[in-house]
């Protein structure tokens, strides 16, 4: 019988080891899975490749990540932001790798993992400075720049609600990257506000199914807190 | 800047002025910034579509104090609202929409246009700055239309309508229109065609703010 | 005020003209839009180009649009059924055309022309008859074809429920080809059983958001009859 | 076929046999047909996924008489029920699950599996015939691993397992595992390595109803 559900979140990220490429998923703070995130600072692996559409914010969460030093290089589509200092300063100081990619292409590339595809050609960023050195292709009167897929070791997502066999519904625009990068990792790790019994997903309006998801890890409300505080940011509060 | 006979456009003008160009039905992308204000001015008898690079559509306007979440934001991070008929999708589905050519009008805002229509929005090429991108090139090459917004000139009294651009593209012969403090002009196929402009501003001092050259069409 | 859902199938379909390129839903009869299609018969439009997954069953809906003489061109991954006898007698007498596509790249460029891809290189087919005189490339240690995108101009899709939006969801395996061919054709024309109010559909669970929808066009249930008599079969029932 | 000393698997015993192989939490894909049977024999301690192109995962069993539903059929347009913790999805995610290495285990039917694990499974190449593929080819390159379920011969008593394709190919190097009526072979880098026969086959008279070079592991 699979249970998807049955570890902590130390246990889970315990399989994630130095020179590990993480999808990570969000859009600013919605959908970012602070805990497993969290988690992650305290496993101490290093030498990571990340993949996220931002570089973090503030000093908690992915900032606090790349703060440690564990980050080698970052993947992703707007890393400056008001409050993105400390991936600032790390840059500066060239103490991080930038793959600067237009956010379609990100998402882009990320489903032509998901989805087995070798290389896709699309047309962001043809002619601009992102394409730079890359190939490109005039197809029906339109041009277009060979793209390859991003695939991850791992992808820490954030989901609403998860049941036992791995599927996931997401809440609001908090679901953003999470169904296609669980689609593009070879191990998905879902942190949800709610783990329900098998059957109580609608089949119909399962957003991820299971096939795309290896563990799903309840984070326990520990307060009622608004944003970004939703939730304990300790992944030692986790239970599964 | 220096000007006596006319008035330039707010901010708000600029947006109200764009918001008439919207037209029943439209899925329309409001790039961050001066486009968001056109919101404000679409007219409550037309379903004006917005799209959000964050997986929403048909959102509506910012909740009641109090009554925010953090996971229903738009693509500048603001808090919104979601009108009976929305949808939440996730980022592939979200980018299809505009790569796909599904959006009929994104607004961007703009460092320079040139006379072609390419677009540069997402980098000055300052060499210490930290290059971020977003969706700026996705919603220039897939919209349907591509419309800008911008202040004519530079705060440092700049043309920011340009022949050519001097900096980093972000998308080749997209801009169709360009909504502007002074005026509003057409990219075509036989140039920079002004349309309207403000009152009191003549065609003269309109080209002397411009280093591409212009069309007059407004008469 | 936007009312997708304001005509009736005679209406809608009147848009359609000689030589369109046509997309039908359905996975043999599951999601097959029965109704749209007896009015597209009863159009008389000719030179047709059909993308869908088979070439027909029986004597009805698709195979008997084929029957008319109306279809120069089928694109499909499985015409040979048990009861593809319209297709087989059109096909071995050279009366329409054939371009059979394995089911999953079928999929895949429906979608890349949805996405607004140039083209993608997939690993299906490569190496087979399918993929003769088309171009490959090793990527990654591993093969793929460059298949192009396909579009239509229509695309004749089925789904459950629809709002005047546009907004669409579908029913068990009768969702299929509908939510990707939604996204690639220039009108996509939706029946469905039942019109709901705006809102009655949760966003969380919309399959199909409206921008890819032009018309929704409710079919009037007439027996209780299962299966392919679900709902009757001639275009005058139907209601908006 | 004549033979005398050894009985063949019938049909559901090549199916129980396959079943044995597919461990809990395995998501397979049974191709049309034959391997359709294996469906019966998975034990009810395990959680196996069954997934259907048509965009169904986790399936269940026929429904019962009169509760048959046209709107939930799986890939041979056979009435199915869904299991709780079932999913519905469309076919672009279903061929993803499978063009994406995501589906473990699919079982095909063959004309034909060659030494180096070319399989044929599509066409015999007949002139007259009408081509169909289906997700075949997608199975094929898609699937973690790729078992085949066969007769080993014929009707007509041809060798299926041989040294190259004669028919169409389905995908190259694809199979890794081959059951038959008779054994069951694991495709390897070595060759076709024979690890289980029926009783009383000997090895000598399985080569000589294959040809392709076999290579024996089964004591």
């Amino acid at each position: 019988m699979i249970n998807k559900a049955d570890k902590g979140i130390t246990d889970v990220l315990s399989q994630i080891k130095d020179g590990a490429t993480i999808m990570i998923g969000g859009f600013g703070t919605a959908g970012q899975p602070a805990e497993l995130i969290d988690g992650l600072i305290n496993l101490g692996v290093k030498d990571l490749v990340i993949i996220n559409n931002n570089a973090g914010n503030g000093d908690h969460g992915l900032a606090k990540l790349l703060q440690t030093g564990a980050v080698r290089k970052i993947i992703c589509s707007f890393p400056r932001q008001s409050d993105s200092w400390v991936f600032d300063e790390l840059y500066h100081a060239g103490k991080i790798e930038l793959e600067l990619v237009p956010q379609g292409n990100l998402a882009c590339r990320i489903q032509a993992a998901g989805m087995g595809l070798g290389a896709v050609y699309t047309p962001t960023g043809f002619g601009t400075l992102l394409a730079e050195g890359k190939e490109t292709r005039h197809i029906d009167g339109k041009d277009y720049v060979l793209e390859y897929p991003i695939k991850a070791d791992f992808a820490l997502i954030k989901a609403n609600k998860g049941d036992r066999w791995g599927n996931l519904v997401y809440r609001k625009s908090a679901r953003n990257f999470g169904p296609i990068m669980a689609m593009a990792a070879d191990i998905t790790i879902a942190q949800v506000s709610e783990t329900v019994d098998l059957g109580e997903l609608d089949p119909e309006y399962v957003i991820t199914p299971g096939i795309f998801v290896q563990h799903v890890v309840q984070i326990q409300p520990t307060s009622t807190e608004p944003a970004s505080d939703e939730y304990a940011s300790t992944a030692t509060t986790a239970t599964a | 800047m220096s000007h006596t006979s006319y008035t330039v456009l707010t901010r708000d003008q600029i947006a109200e002025r764009a918001a008439q160009d919207i037209p029943d039905g439209a899925y329309v992308n409001l790039g961050i910034g001066l486009p968001t204000k056109i919101a404000q001015y679409l007219p409550d008898d037309k379903d004006v579509f917005l799209h959000s690079e964050n997986g929403l559509l048909a959102f509506g306007p910012p909740p009641a104090k109090g009554e925010e979440d953090p996971e229903l934001i738009n693509a500048g991070k603001e808090y919104v609202t979601m009108l009976d008929g929305g949808s939440f999708f996730h980022h592939g589905d979200s980018f299809a929409m505009m790569r796909g050519g599904h959006i009929d009008i994104c607004v961007l805002g703009a460092f320079q246009v040139a006379a072609n229509g390419d677009l540069a929005n997402w980098s000055t090429g300052a060499e210490d700055a930290i290059p971020a991108v977003g969706g700026a090139m996705d919603l220039a090459v897939g919209a349907k239309k591509v419309f800008v917004m911008t202040n004519h000139i530079t705060k440092e009294g700049e043309p920011k309508i340009v022949s050519e651009l001097s900096y980093p593209v972000t998308g080749k012969k997209c801009v169709d229109r360009i909504y502007t403090d002074l005026c509003i002009i057409d990219v075509t196929d036989k140039g920079l065609v002004v349309t309207e402009m403000v009152d009191d501003l003549s065609f003269d001092e309109l080209q002397g703010l411009t280093s591409a050259m212009l069309i007059d069409a407004t008469n």
